[in-house]
Order: structure tokens, then C-alpha cells, then sequence
């Protein structure tokens, strides 16, 4: 709850912070205040609190808090920049505390009111962001889709809700979960699960209900996209899994199969299109819908160890894509192009860059010792447990599709370059960003128990 | 302990390597793996002659996945590391100084050298998994960074090609750690265990699984077709690497994983996978007799060498385990002489068409006497170390069954018409525009061949040396089955 | 309360599955912005009635409170969708959806 | 005595090593006197060895090997009467021969080197025949193989000299991969590679037995690759690329006879497989006639003789063939003498005329190298079969053996010796009878110096007198040496329970054929090249159907290279371009083709517009809902 607060407060100050000629000391303040908000969160670690059944901390949603605000403290320093050079940053900065509120709720929701206020939180505000860049029509044009499919998508989503409650008589889990094994009304209990399941879906860009993600990463401006491939992923994984796994598991048998084939189609639809795309960003686009198959894979194969491995692989996926969105961030400023001869031949003016794109193509392709090897394993792990090999040896195939596309990019950054090329430089604050992406990325993968421990 | 030691020096200077002064850079990194061989010379000979594992470590890992940093040696890992760092400082030693970006390069190849132990000496699975994987991420870059003018297609070639190999057999060591009694774990005994547990159709499938991963990394016909590019385009130090030790993992993880875990998955496939790897052997063989290229002759005849010891391998007998063993060690060493010599030959001359060659003994004796005695040994002549193991292994397939047996045995008059084709087109005759004002070996090319020169021999005349000290280990596999 | 009851709930469930189809098909076919929006609105209410049938069914205001928390929502997401139309009507002069597809392939 | 024996290999070995570390640092003379030296040390200890051993056997244990569980191997020495035998010849013949080198090859630049390589070729060879086991005779059997590999490409420059030295090598791997899968064999049925064991065990087996006859003949392909009999003989005329004493010494004297030497040596189990025997018989005599056909029409001095040995070759495998292992032995010992006597003249020849080779270029140089041409006499003499030169008796034995086991074979081995007889004549009378043919204002025939000339004389002598070892019974002889050598074949003998001769006066008659065909054979030649000097014609011009075809060797090459070789090549370019490119790499290249293709579609599908995205939306909820509910 303490995250709640400090986070909606630090909204708050920042949108006077416009009013109070406050700008300066703001980035600093946010920083300090999301440390805080972790701090408290942290507190609540095995002492569960559910308030008035609406939310409940236990510890699956510290964890993910915690998580969230991670990420959140990184993009932050990576951001500033961008934002400073807006009219707007606090407006901005505002925008972004709040939908983290938004996060945070979803990942504590005990009553689907609160998962519907926390998911809508979050996307009103993304979609704003995206359509930022005020000017720039591709911005305009992703915020508008998002919005467009987002709002469609809520319908559903809304309907779903409307379903269960229909059938339940309630809005809080526990008691949906215990009305449900009962065993009334299956038919539309299931139609309920079965819109809620892609309401979510499009939120998390499961095929066929991912169109929306490549254009919108790549319409909205770097920052947002990156905001959106991590905390806004993160999110909805997570409500995703709390849902289902608190509320439908034992419709399971119902669901799976359509999930486990909307993964098929994802990792599919995802891999196979990034492999010809020349613009690094939409190619990270397509990946991270590729990405949202595999960690579906572990909501597939709902069981113990799929809490763990979804925490994993967002977090992880969430950091490494951090670095990799940072370069690009920097390269396409310094270059002007997205594009991957963008990259040509920068090892040698650029080690620091170079070094740690590389790692984030690693994580992101799966190869050890990189969290990203071990997140795809503990994924496959947990299907192959429960039973899911035959889509594990798809995910799989998947994987060496991708190598190819992230491989194109390590490849484009050691060709060894016609002239040579002057160094791009790389502000301290991206530095840090780049360096503490970096190490957590190698140590998570050899070290992975510093996430799995906590639950 | 000693492993760890082992481990953590050569990463260490495999990081330290990077950042001192470049002039220093080739000193430096041949300094520091000449020591690792002098310790695990030590090692060897210290090494006790008995079945069991020895200077066991056992870290726990990753607790929740009972996945433990289990090291240890056995007679036939130790071979294997011994082999490692003996081959690393010469292979180091080999580079030339006009090399673009030394640091980097060295530094890949300590780390390669550090993986590579890692893959010899892990007891758990998943460790072994995650050392097999990372020994692919530095060759690929030494292949990427200092290749041919097609290295960007053959090394993503190479790489996917190899990975997709890993990749089923990670899934089949997860299916067999899910199946480890009581709490899993990815223990080797345990993975035994369960491997063993499984029914004879899971056994064949997980058996398919894993041979994908084997069989591409040695690489096995018909799934070698990424070797031949990757070794004429890499530098040849990577070949050296990949050729030398890189290719005996594949072997090994047969030896050590594949077939005790699933016997009855050897047993039912064992015509299937031997007639592979018999075709290999002849269909490389034959192609290698009219390459035009001296490294890609060299590539075919050594993926003709890998199938008879495969062959052997899974013959799955006395002779065969040992022969391989004793093969994976001179055909290491024979094969990065070669390729050296090749290196050589291509420095001074720009060329490594053979027809464009010749009458090398005439300006440089010496360097033709190395490559004949070199040569000798790849082609099995008794007293060069190529015919302990080539011996053993043909009797231990006859014993299998005698037609492959007979089959097989072409090899050796197969590989004495491509190697002394090359080395008379090559060597002998009139010196050709390339070769007339050639020059022979200097003191640090010697310094390398020598001492390959000293093991091809040695193997070859007292080959007991390293048989007895895998010995127990091979007899306690056979009596696991 | 009492007679809403003498409505069997089926019908409810037609009629505002209806009204949402019909919203969905609004977006579907209609290239004005304007009009999709206003479709929306429609799917939207199309849940809401039946929302609050249901907790007259259920006899549970929690249902009645979550409309007005849908409305709310919708206000505030159609607010946002008409400032982001005003900002790409002032690039594209058009609010015709079909304008927007730059970003493709 | 007999416990230094062991070290007789190790002195050539040893000279090999000094002479190939130290090369060119040493002086030419040095280096010979050391290699020369070695020999005459390791002789000494072999003549020593033949005086104490007296029909005893006994192992020399010197290091392990190869020990794989059950299976091993060691380096065990074995000395017997037959490997004494061999340690003589090959030693004393190798001793002259090396010394007739200093002459030869006196300025040659490669001097050392060559003396090197003849000091590594003696070790393995003496390693061949001291071996207590096949895998250790094995060693040797490739060791002699690299060496005659190294020395008839001696001069590398030479691509011909490289193409011979190549074929023979691969010739000889052909049949060592016999030799080998034999071994192995060997070993799976007897659980060792050991004379020792294996005869003794042996006894035990059937006659006829399939197993002993697989053995059996795949040792015996080892030998026709080594001894070059048909069909892997063509390799050794081939091999007179090296230089002249390296055809005495390898190609004459001692490393094709190895094959006689295993096959004597396993003679136990020969002569448990009558089909192996008679395997060995019938390879034997038709290689013996075949070569003797085409020897007759060669013009190439050394081709002839090398001919003829491979002629001689098949004599000696008739000889164990019909069981008479101790006359193939005396055989070997006989020919070794007189083989490398006429190697050797032809040699000085050779340096007489500055490398001529040509017999059409020859004559009338009786007057010019008288010392040579006495010597040559007498060897030819001796191959002939002229009582009582030493040739005689050996092959006498032999023919009279075959006789009395099968008449064929012994017809056949007539025809063979009146064709030796005429073709050597043949040859001793283009060369040295008549007026000299060649260019006499470049050339000038001269006679070699003494440091050649005495180990012609002393083989000379040696081929006169060796005979009389074994002069049978029936001339009132007491044959010395099979009665030394009885107790290494009597347990083969004991197996064959074969006819022992066939009576006093049928042998004194046969000899009495051989002997009058012979002679006439030779008053052929005679009347052709002495009388009627006539002289082969020069390339080129059209020569009968019969003689063409011998002349060419039945083109035996021409049909190898046409069945083999070349189909290999194509096979190799085939299987590359076609399999290899095609096939197995394109269906690899086509995954990642496919995937690049199918991605190019998938982005049609991402249009960028939006009513097509919630078209796929909705339609993917209808199907959803659609196929759950419905």
C-alpha cells in the first residue's frame, strides 16, 4: 500500500512541480522517491496485507513491485534526457508515476475492480505517451492505434468481467474461485474466462491480438517503447498469471489449449517476422512479442514453478531489453537511423556499447551465461513438468529463428568498418544504465537463486 | 580444488589479457596457459589409476533446481583436459604477430580454453550444458572477428547450426532430470539413473535428441556440412581450437553422457548410428581425395577420422572405448599440426591451392620432415600415434560385427591416398611461382611442431602411457551398462 | 427491483450481447474516427446494463458500483482518444483511420 | 650369445638416428663408415645368433605396448632358426649392399639421408622378422613399407619417382588392410597376436577349418601386397624409380621376400586350410609365369630384373603352397644372393654408362667392365638354375615338390624357369656380348671402383657356392637347412601329411628336364642375340600382337587406372558437387532460405491498418469463443 501512496504522491508533486518552477530538483526527488517506495515495499515482505479485499500484498505482489520499481528506477535514468528536451517533463514524469500505480495495482488486484482500474490506469497513460512526441506522426499514429485497439480490447476485457461476475455473483477472487468449483453455469463462466484470457492477451501481444505491438513500439518514441517492452509487459504477465492462476486453474482444462496455441502462433508470428526487418526497433518490437510467447509458455503450464519462472523471464527480458532499447536509443540519436547499419562496425570506436549490446542480444537469444539462457530454461523446464514437451520443441525452433535476427545485430556492430568511425558519446547517466543492465543480466544468469529465492 | 584452480586462472587471465599493454599481450596469455599445462601436467602425473572420480568439488548451485557446480576428474577427463592445455599454449603460441586486435584474440582463446576444461571436468548436467554452450560464444567471435571473406554467413551458419543440436539436448536433459527419483537433480549418478529408468521408446528418442547435439558438434555425416566451410574460413587458430579439442567434446559427451544414460536407447540404434558414421568415413574420405584446398582436405579427412571413432565408440567395447579415447588424443594433436603447417605454408606462399604448390622440400627440409612425420601419424603408420588408436578402433567395430569391421578398415588405405597426394603435390616435385624462394621453419614455428613432433612419437610407441590411465574408467562404464 | 426480476436474465444477456455486437461491428465497418469512438461507448454500455442486471440479479450493489467505475474509465479514455485525434487531425487534416499506415510491414 | 641377439635391430636404428638428427653436419664418409658400420655390428651379433641357436626358440621380452584388458600387445623379440636365417640374409646382404652404396651414391648431395633411410629400412625389416607377434611384425611390415616409400622416391624432384613411390606405398596399404583385418582376427579367435599362443592353440583346430582359412587368406593378401604377386604386383617394377642399390636391398634381397617370411612363419596355419595352400600355390605359379612373359620382351635393364623377381617371388609362394616351406626359405636365401648380385651389376652397369638404362644402348661391354660382367655371369647363371650355381638346388626342390603334389603347377613351374632362363640370357648377351651400341663419344663405359666391385665378387662367390646347404639326398647331399629349420615347420609338416618326394629317380629325372629345357632355352637366346644380333627395336615402330601386349605389361596399368583410379576421382567430384553441395547442405540452407521467405510474407500481413487488425481480432475471438463453446 506504502507503494501506492509515495508513488501517487511523487504523481502529484510532480504535476505542481510544473506550476512551482520545480523542474530541476524533480528527477533527483523521483529517484529518491521510487528508492523509497522500494524501501517500503521491501518492508512488506512476508506480511502479507489485504485491504478490504480490494488489494492484496502478499508476496507474489511485493516481489513484482519490487520488480516494477526496479525497472521503473533504471528507465528513469535513462529517460531524463529525452524528456528534459520536452515542454511537458513533468506532465511526462506524472504520466509515468501514475500508470506505475497502475502496474502496482495489477499486480496486487484481489478483485477484478481493481484489476480493471489498475490496467486501465496504466494504458490511459501509456497511450498519451506514446502519441507524446506531439509532431511526429508515427508518434501520433502509434498513440492513436493504441488507443483504438487498447479501448476495443477493454471492451472485452469488461465484458469478460461481467461474465464472471454473472456467473459468481462477485468481484472478489477468492470468492469467484470458490463459486466456480461449485460448477455453476460452465458455459458462461467459460465464454468469461475465455474474453478475460484476451483482454489480457492483447495487453501481454499474444497472437492474434498483437497487431497493435509493432507498430505502436515502433510509432511512440524510444523512451515510451521502452517503458511499454518492460514495466507494461512486466505488469500484465503478472496480473495475467494472478488472475488465472488465483481464479481458473481449475477451468484449466478448458483454457489451455486455446493459450497453447495462441503461443504456438505467437512465437511463430513473432520470430519469423523480425528476421527481415532493417530497423533494429521494430525488429526488438517484433521480439518482444516473440518474448511474450515464450513466458505465456509458463502460464500454459500453470503450475508451481511458473510463478517463479514468470518472474524470471519478465524481469530479466525486462533488463536486458532495457540495455538493448538504451543503445538504440543512443545510437539512433547520434546517427539519426534505427536502422542496423546504424550499428556497422562501432566495436571499435564504441567497447562500452558494443560489449554491452552484445550481452543483451546473448540474453535475448538465450545463450548462457545470461539470464536470458536461463529464463528460456526455467520456462521449458516448467512445461516439460507439466507435460507441454511438444511445445517446448516449438519454442525451440522459435529460439533458432531468433538467434538469426539478434545474431544480424552483433554481426553489423563487429564489421570491420570502410573508415574509421568517430565515437559516440555516451552520457553518465546511460553509462551507469548500460553497466548496471549489463552486470545484473550475467549476474542472474549465473546466479539466479538473487531472483527465484524471493519466492 | 585443483579444478577450480584450474578454472578460475585461465578466466582470470582471460580477463587480464584484455586490458595489459599489447606488447606484452602474447607473452602474457602463452606464459599463462604454458602454466596451466605445467599444473595439469602435475595433475596427470599425480593422477591415481583408479575408476572414480578424483578432486571432486561439489558447490550447491541453484538449490531450488537441486543444480550443483559439481567438478571432478576421471580417468578419461583428465586425458582430455591434458590434451586442452597442451594444445592451448602451442595454439597460442602459433598466432602471428601481424594479428589485428591481439589482446581480444588471445583473450577468446583462454576463454575457450577455460570452457572447454569446464565441459571435460563437470558432473552436472546442467554445468556441463552451460560450459558446452559458452565454449561456442568465444570461437564464434575468434571465427567472426579473424575470418575469410565469407565468415558472416558460415559463422551464423556454424553457430545456429551447432545450437540447434544444444538445444535438443537440453531438452532431453531436462526430460531425464524430471525423472530423477526422489528430488531431482541433475547430478550425473542421478541422470544415470533415470536415463536407465526409462522405457526402451523414450530411451530411442532422448537417444536422437542427444546424438543431434554429439553428432553435429564432431561433426557425424550427414550433418557436417557447416564443418568444412567453418574450418577453411576461420583463422586458423580457430580451426586449431575447434579441429584440436572443440570437435573431442562431441566424442565425450558420447562417453560421458549419452551412452550411459541410455543403453538400451545404444543398444536399439547402435546399427544405425555406426553405419553413419561408417559412411562418414568413406564419403569424406573419398571427397577429401580431390580438394583442391589443403584446409578443406584437411576438414573432410577429419570428419573421416571423427567417423571411425565414433564408430568405435558405439561399438561400445573394450578396444573401441579405449581406441577412441587414444584416438581423440592423437588426432587432436596430429590435426592441429597439420592445420599449422598449412598456416605456415599459406603465409609464405598466399596460397593454399595445392596445384599451385610443390618442391617445398627442396627449399625447406625441415618443415617437410615435421609434415611427414606429422602426416605419418595421421595416417596410422605403427609407432606414430595414429595407429594405437585407429588399431583398437577397427577391432573394436570387427568385434561389433565383422562387415563393418572390413568396411571400415578402408579407411586406412582411404587416408594414405589423400594425405601422401597432398603432401607429394604439396612437398615434393619442382618448386612452383609460389614456392620458389621459400623459406623453412623459424625458431618459434619449430618451437611449436617440435614438441607435436615429440607426441606423435610418444603416443605411437608407448601409447600405455594415457590407455592405462583411462583404463579403469572405461571398465567401470562398461560394467555401468 | 422486484419486477425487473420477472425479466428471465437471458434476455438481459441477448440484448446487451446484441447492443455489444452491433458496437463491435460499428468499429469494424465505420472509418470515422468520431463514429468508432462513439461505438465503443456503445460496447461499453452494452456491458454496463448488463453489469447492473446482474446485480440486480445477484441482488449485490457491487455490480452498480463497478458501472460507475466504468464510466469514469470510459470518460476519461475517451477524453484522452479525442486529444490524441485532435493531434493527429492537426498532421493529417483527416480523421479517417485509414490515413494512419505508416507503420506497417 | 643369444641374449645379445636382441639388440641386433637396435644398431641400425641407432645409425638412423645419428645420421638423420646430424644430416649434413656430417662428413659423406663418416656417415657411411657409420652406417656400414651398424650393419657389420648387427651381422656380427647375427652370425653369432646362426652359430649358438641350434633349433631352439626363445623369446626376448622387451617393453610393453598396447594393453587394452584382454587385449595386448608387446615389443617381444623371437629368435628361431627362421628368423636366424633371415637375420643373416638380411644383415650380410644388407652389409654388402651398403657398402656397394658408397660407391653409388658417392655424389649424390642427398648422401646422408640415403644412408639414413637404408639404416631405418634394415631396423624395421629386422624388426619383421625378429617379431614374436604378428602386431609387431606388422610394425615392421609398414616400416619397410614408409622406407621403400622414401627411397624409390628418393630423387623427389622427379613426378614419375613420386607416382612410383606413392603406388607402391598404396599398393602395399591395399594389402596390409588384409594383413590387419587378419590380425584382428587372429585375435578374436585366439585372444592373442603371439606365435607362440596361437600355434599351439591352432592344433587344436579341424583341418579345413573356415575360420583358420579366413585367417589365412587375409595374411595372404598381406603378401601379395608385399611380395607383389598378382593382382597387387605392379608396383614393384614400378619401384626401380630408386636408386639401384635400394632394388638390390629392398626390392630384390629381403623386404619383398617378408611376405614368404609370414607366410612360412604362420605355416601351421596354412596347412590347416588346404584351400589357403592351394590359394598360395596357384597365386604363385601363375604370378611366376605371368611375370616371366613380360620380362622377356622389357628393354629397361632394371625392368627386367625386377620382372624376374617378382617371377622368382611366385617360385618361392609355389614352394609353400605345396608345403615346401624349408626349400622356399632356401629359396629366398639363394635368390637373395643372386638377385642382388644382378642388381647390383646392373647397378655398375648403370654407373658405367652414367645412368643408361636402356639394354638397346648396351653391348659389347664384356671388354669394358670385365669384373661386372664375370659376376653378372654367374648370377645369371645361378637364376637359371645351371647346376651347381645356387639357384639350382632351391628352386630344384621346389619344382620337385610341386611335382610330387600337383603336376600342373610343376608344369607350369617349368615353362616359368626355361622363360628365366632365356630372358636372363637375353639380357646377359644385349649387354655385354656384341659391339657397344650406345653414343661411345659422350659415353665412355668404364668399370665401377673396388668399393662395388668386391661386393659384386663377394655375392658372386655367395651365389656359386650358397647352394650347397642344401643339396637334397637325392645327389647324395644331406639337405643342412631344412634339417635346421625342421623344428620351426615340423608341427606344419606333421599337419600336411603329405607325400615326402617321389623317389630317388623321378627327382634325378626331373632335374634332368629342368635342366635340358633349360639349356635349350638358353642356346635360343644365343642363337637370336649372339648369332644373329638381333636387337629389340626402338619405341614407336609396330610390334607383334603377343609381344606388344608383353612389352606393355598386358596394360595392367592402363586397366587399374581405368576400373579404379580414375572412377574414384569422378566418384569423389561426384559425391562433392552433387551430394554434398546439393543434397546434404542444400536441404540446410534451404531452412534458413524458407524462414526468409515466409517472414518477406508475413509482412503483408502486418498492413498498418487498424480496421484490419480488429477485423484479425475479432475474427480470432469468434473462433475462440466459436470453437470452445460451440
Amino acid at each position: 500500500m506504502n507503494t501506492l501512496i509515495i508513488l501517487s504522491a511523487l504523481g502529484v508533486v510532480a504535476l505542481f512541480a510544473e506550476i512551482f518552477r520545480f523542474r530541476k530538483g524533480l528527477f533527483p526527488l523521483i529517484l529518491i522517491g521510487l528508492a523509497a517506495a522500494f524501501f517500503f515495499t521491501a518492508k512488506e515482505y512476508n506480511h502479507p496485507q489485504v485491504f478490504f479485499g480490494m488489494m492484496n500484498f502478499d508476496n507474489y505482489a511485493v516481489i513484482f513491485s519490487c520488480a516494477i520499481l526496479i525497472i521503473a528506477f533504471l528507465w528513469f535514468m535513462m529517460a531524463k534526457n529525452y524528456f528534459l528536451q520536452e515542454t511537458s517533463v513533468t506532465d511526462h514524469f506524472a504520466l509515468i508515476l501514475f500508470s506505475l500505480v497502475g502496474a502496482v495495482v495489477m499486480v496486487s488486484f484481489n478483485n477484478l475492480t481493481m484489476l480493471f482500474l489498475g490496467i486501465e490506469i496504466l494504458s490511459v497513460s501509456v497511450y498519451v505517451l506514446a502519441a507524446s512526441d506531439k509532431t511526429n506522426v508515427m508518434s501520433n499514429e502509434s498513440g492513436f492505434k493504441y488507443f483504438l485497439m487498447g479501448s476495443f480490447a477493454t471492451g472485452f476485457l469488461l465484458f469478460g468481467i461481467t461474465l464472471i461476475y454473472g456467473v459468481t455473483g462477485s468481484f472478489d477472487l477468492t470468492t469467484i474461485q470458490h463459486n466456480l468449483s461449485t460448477g455453476r453455469e460452465t458455459y458462461m463462466a467459460l465464454a468469461g474466462v475465455l474474453l478475460l484470457m484476451i483482454g489480457l492477451g492483447f495487453k501481454s501481444s499474444l497472437a492474434p491480438f498483437h497487431f497493435w505491438a509493432p507498430d505502436v513500439y515502433e510509432g511512440a518514441p524510444t523512451t515510451v517503447t521502452t517503458y511499454m517492452a518492460t514495466v507494461v509487459k512486466t505488469a500484465a504477465f503478472a496480473a495475467f498469471y494472478r488472475l488465472f492462476s488465483l481464479c481458473f486453474w481449475q477451468l484449466a482444462a478448458h483454457w489451455t489449449d486455446v493459450l497453447s496455441w495462441m503461443v504456438v502462433l505467437t512465437l511463430f508470428i513473432g520470430n519469423v517476422s523480425a528476421v527481415r526487418q532493417r530497423s533494429v526497433k521494430r525488429m526488438l518490437a517484433y521480439s518482444s512479442v516473440a518474448h511474450a510467447g515464450y513466458i505465456a509458455i509458463a502460464i500454459v503450464a500453470m503450475s508451481v514453478p511458473s510463478t517463479c519462472a514468470i518472474l524470471y523471464y519478465t524481469f530479466t527480458y525486462s533488463i536486458s531489453s532495457l540495455s538493448a532499447f538504451t543503445i538504440l536509443f543512443i545510437v539512433s540519436r547520434h546517427k539519426g537511423s534505427k536502422d542496423i547499419s546504424a550499428f556497422e562496425g562501432m566495436s571499435k570506436a564504441n567497447p562500452l556499447l558494443s560489449f554491452t549490446m552484445t550481452v543483451a542480444m546473448l540474453s535475448l537469444a538465450g545463450i548462457p551465461p545470461t539470464a536470458g539462457f536461463f529464463a528460456k530454461y526455467y520456462v521449458f523446464y516448467t512445461a516439460i513438468n507439466h507435460g507441454f514437451t511438444w511445445l517446448v520443441l516449438v519454442a525451440v525452433l522459435a529460439a533458432l529463428v531468433g538467434i538469426y535476427y539478434y545474431f544480424r545485430v552483433i554481426i553489423a556492430i563487429y564489421f570491420k568498418p570502410e573508415q574509421q568511425l568517430v565515437p559516440i558519446k555516451v552520457g553518465p547517466l546511460h553509462r551507469t544504465v548500460l553497466i548496471i543492465t549489463t552486470i545484473l543480466t550475467l549476474l542472474f544468469g549465473l546466479f539466479p537463486n538473487l531472483v527465484l529465492g524471493w519466492l | 580444488m585443483p579444478i577450480i584452480a584450474l578454472l578460475i586462472f585461465t578466466f582470470a587471465t582471460a580477463l587480464i589479457g584484455l586490458f595489459i599493454p599489447i606488447r606484452y599481450g602474447n607473452r602474457f596469455a602463452f606464459i599463462s596457459s604454458l602454466i596451466v599445462f605445467i599444473y595439469s601436467l602435475y595433475l596427470f602425473c599425480t593422477f591415481p589409476i583408479t575408476a572414480d572420480f578424483q578432486y571432486v568439488v561439489d558447490y550447491s548451485w541453484i538449490q531450488s533446481l537441486g543444480i550443483h557446480f559439481k567438478v571432478g576428474m576421471d580417468g578419461i577427463s583428465v586425458l582430455l583436459v591434458m590434451l586442452t592445455t597442451f594444445l592451448t599454449p602451442l595454439i597460442i603460441f602459433s598466432v602471428r604477430k601481424s594479428e589485428p586486435r591481439p589482446r581480444a584474440f588471445y583473450s577468446l582463446l583462454l576463454f575457450m580454453e577455460m570452457a572447454l576444461i569446464g565441459v571435460f571436468v563437470s558432473m552436472d548436467g546442467f554445468l556441463f550444458y552451460i560450459f558446452w554452450e559458452i565454449a561456442l560464444i568465444p570461437i564464434y567471435f575468434i571465427c567472426l572477428l579473424w575470418g575469410g571473406k565469407d565468415r558472416v554467413r558460415i559463422t551464423l551458419k556454424f553457430f545456429i547450426y551447432t545450437l540447434t543440436g544444444s538445444l535438443f539436448m537440453l531438452v532431453g536433459l531436462i526430460y531425464l532430470y524430471l525423472h530423477t527419483p526422489g528430488e531431482h537433480s541433475f547430478d550425473i549418478q542421478a541422470l544415470y539413473t533415470a536415463g536407465k529408468s526409462l522405457s526402451a521408446h523414450a530411451q530411442c528418442i532422448l537417444f536422437w535428441f542427444f546424438f543431434l547435439a554429439f553428432g553435429i558438434k564432431m561433426p557425424i555425416f550427414p550433418l557436417h556440412t557447416w564443418q568444412p566451410d567453418t574450418y577453411s574460413d576461420a583463422p586458423t587458430q580457430g580451426t586449431m581450437m575447434l579441429s584440436g579439442i572443440m570437435l573431442k567434446m562431441g566424442i565425450y559427451g558420447l562417453i560421458r553422457w549419452m551412452i550411459p544414460m541410455l543403453p538400451v536407447g545404444l543398444s536399439q540404434n547402435a546399427q544405425y548410428v555406426m553405419w553413419l558414421s561408417i559412411a562418414g568415413v568413406l564419403y569424406a574420405g573419398i571427397i577429401a581425395f580431390t580438394r583442391k584446398d589443403m584446409k578443406r582436405l584437411l576438414a573432410y579427412s577429419s570428419i573421416s577420422h571423427v567417423g571411425l571413432i565414433a564408430a568405435g565408440i558405439f561399438a561400445f567395447n573394450g578396444q573401441g572405448l579405449q581406441g577412441g579415447i587414444i584416438q581423440m588424443l592423437s588426432h587432436g594433436i596430429n590435426v592441429v599440426g597439420l592445420f599449422f603447417v598449412v598456416d605456415i605454408i599459406q603465409s609464405r606462399t598466399g596460397t593454399r591451392d595445392i596445384a599451385s604448390l610443390g618442391g617445398i622440400r627442396l627449399k625447406a627440409p625441415y618443415l617437410a620432415t615435421v609434415f611427414a612425420i606429422i602426416m605419418l601419424g595421421a595416417v596410422a603408420l605403427p609407432l606414430t600415434d595414429g595407429f594405437p588408436g585407429e588399431f583398437l578402433l577397427i577391432s573394436g567395430v570387427f568385434k561389433f560385427e565383422n562387415i563393418m569391421g572390413a568396411v571400415v578398415g578402408l579407411t586406412i588405405i582411404i587416408g594414405a591416398v589423400y594425405m601422401f597426394r597432398m603432401y607429394q603435390r604439396t612437398i615434393l616435385g619442382e618448386t612452383s611461382l609460389a614456392t620458389e624462394n621459400f623459406t623453412d621453419l623459424t625458431a618459434g614455428e619449430k618451437a611449436v611442431l617440435i614438441p607435436i613432433v615429440i607426441m606423435v612419437i610418444l603416443i605411437g610407441v608407448c601409447p600405455n602411457l594415457f590407455l592405462k590411465v583411462s583404463e579403469p574408467a572405461i571398465l567401470k562404464l562398461l560394467g555401468g551398462i | 427491483m422486484g419486477d425487473l426480476k420477472t425479466i428471465p436474465m437471458d434476455w438481459y444477456l441477448l440484448l446487451s450481447t446484441i447492443l455489444f455486437s452491433i458496437g463491435v461491428m460499428g468499429v469494424l465497418f465505420r472509418r470515422n474516427a468520431i463514429i468508432i469512438f462513439m461505438s465503443i461507448e456503445l460496447m461499453l454500455n452494452a456491458v454496463n446494463l448488463l453489469l447492473v442486471a446482474f446485480s440486480a440479479y445477484h441482488n449485490d450493489a457491487n455490480g452498480q458500483v463497478f458501472v460507475f467505475f466504468t464510466m469514469a474509465v470510459a470518460a476519461a479514455e475517451i477524453a484522452v482518444g479525442l486529444a490524441i485525434l485532435v493531434v493527429v487531425y492537426r498532421n493529417t487534416k483527416s480523421t479517417d483511420i485509414d490515413v494512419l499506415n505508416r507503420l506497417k510491414g | 650369445m643369444l641374449q645379445y641377439a636382441a639388440l641386433i635391430p637396435f644398431f641400425p636404428l641407432a645409425g638412423f638416428i645419428i645420421l638423420g638428427l646430424l644430416n649434413k653436419r656430417l662428413p659423406k664418409n663418416l656417415a657411411a663408415v657409420i652406417a656400414c658400420g651398424m650393419l657389420l655390428i648387427s651381422f656380427g651379433l647375427a652370425l653369432g645368433m646362426f652359430m649358438n641357436i641350434s633349433g631352439q626358440s626363445q623369446e626376448v621380452q622387451l617393453a610393453p605396448w598396447i594393453n587394452v584388458g584382454s587385449f595386448s600387445a608387446s615389443f617381444t623379440f623371437l629368435l628361431d632358426p627362421l628368423s636366424s636365417i633371415f637375420l643373416m640374409i638380411i644383415t650380410g646382404v644388407g652389409f654388402l649392399i651398403h657398402v656397394y652404396s658408397i660407391g653409388y651414391m658417392h655424389d649424390d648431395e642427398k648422401h646422408n639421408i640415403f644412408f639414413a633411410y637404408l639404416n631405418l629400412f634394415v631396423f624395421f625389416m629386422l624388426v619383421l622378422v625378429m617379431a614374436s607377434s604378428y602386431l609387431l611384425m606388422f610394425v615392421g611390415w609398414e616400416g619397410v613399407g614408409l622406407c621403400s616409400y622414401l627411397l624409390i622416391g628418393f630423387w623427389f624432384k622427379n613426378k614419375a619417382y613420386n607416382d612410383a613411390a606413392k603406388k607402391a606405398f598404396i599398393m602395399n596399404r591395399i594389402g596390409d588392410l588384409g594383413f590387419l583385418l587378419g590380425i584382428i582376427l587372429l585375435f578374436i579367435t585366439f585372444g592373442s597376436s603371439d606365435y607362440h599362443t596361437i600355434f599351439t592353440k591352432a592344433n587344436g583346430f579341424m583341418s579345413g577349418d573356415a575360420m583358420i582359412t579366413t585367417i589365412t587368406l587375409l595374411l595372404f593378401v598381406g603378401a601379395m601386397g608385399k611380395s607383389a604377386q598378382i593382382p597387387l604386383y605392379t608396383w614393384l617394377p614400378d619401384a626401380m624409380a630408386g636408386p639401384t642399390p635400394v632394388s638390390a636391398l629392398i626390392h630384390a634381397a629381403t623386404m619383398v621376400t617378408a611376405g614368404i617370411y609370414m607366410v612360412a612363419r604362420s605355416g601351421i596355419l596354412y596347412a590347416l586350410s588346404p584351400i589357403s595352400m592351394y590359394v598360395v600355390a596357384l597365386v604363385g605359379v601363375v604370378t611366376a609365369v605371368f611375370a616371366a612373359t613380360i620380362a622377356l620382351t622389357q628393354n629397361d635393364i632394371k625392368k627386367v630384373l625386377a620382372y624376374s623377381t617378382v617371377s622368382q617371388l611366385g617360385y618361392m609362394f609355389l614352394g609353400l603352397g605345396v608345403g615346401a616351406f624349408s626349400a622356399s626359405v632356401f629359396h629366398v636365401m639363394t635368390h637373395a644372393f643372386f638377385k642382388a648380385l644382378l642388381f647390383l651389376c646392373a647397378g655398375s652397369v648403370i654407373h658405367g654408362l652414367a645412368g643408361e638404362q636402356d639394354i638397346r644402348h648396351m653391348g659389347g661391354l664384356r671388354k669394358k667392365l670385365p669384373i661386372t660382367f664375370i659376376t653378372f655371369l654367374i648370377g645369371t647363371l645361378a637364376i637359371a638354375g645351371i647346376p651347381p650355381f645356387a639357384g639350382f638346388f632351391s628352386k630344384d626342390e621346389i619344382l620337385i615338390h610341386a611335382y610330387s603334389s600337383n603336376k600342373l603347377f610343376w608344369a607350369l613351374g617349368m615353362l616359368g624357369s626355361m622363360m628365366t632362363a632365356f630372358y636372363m640370357f637375353r639380357l646377359l648377351f644385349l649387354t655385354f656380348s656384341g659391339t657397344y651400341r650406345g653414343d661411345s663419344h659422350k659415353v665412355h663405359p668404364h668399370e665401377s671402383p673396388k668399393v662395388m666391385t668386391v661386393p659384386l665378387i663377394i655375392l658372386a662367390i655367395l651365389s656359386t657356392i650358397g647352394g650347397f646347404v642344401g643339396v637334397p639326398e637325392s645327389l647324395g647331399g644331406t639337405s643342412q637347412i631344412s634339417k635346421f629349420l625342421d623344428p620351426v615347420f615340423k608341427p606344419a609338416q606333421a599337419k600336411m601329411m603329405m607325400v615326402e618326394g617321389s623317389g630317388g629317380v623321378s627327382e634325378m629325372m626331373l632335374m634332368g628336364i629342368t635342366i635340358t629345357v633349360v639349356l635349350i632355352s638358353i642356346f635360343a637366346a644365343w642363337y637370336m642375340y649372339v648369332s644373329r644380333k638381333s636387337v629389340p627395336v626402338s619405341e614407336g615402330t609396330k610390334l607383334p600382337f603377343f609381344t606388344k601386349l608383353s612389352y606393355h605389361n598386358f596394360y595392367v596399368d592402363e586397366i587399374y587406372s581405368a576400373l579404379i583410379t580414375k572412377p574414384l576421382d569422378k566418384i569423389s567430384e561426384l559425391l562433392k558437387n552433387i551430394i554434398e553441395n546439393k543434397v546434404i547442405d542444400g536441404v540446410v540452407n534451404a531452412s534458413g532460405k524458407v524462414t526468409e521467405w515466409v517472414s518477406g510474407l508475413m509482412r503483408f500481413v502486418q498492413t498498418g491498418n487498424v480496421d484490419f487488425y480488429l477485423l484479425a481480432m475479432v475474427v480470432g475471438i469468434a473462433l475462440i469463443i466459436f470453437l470452445k463453446l460451440m
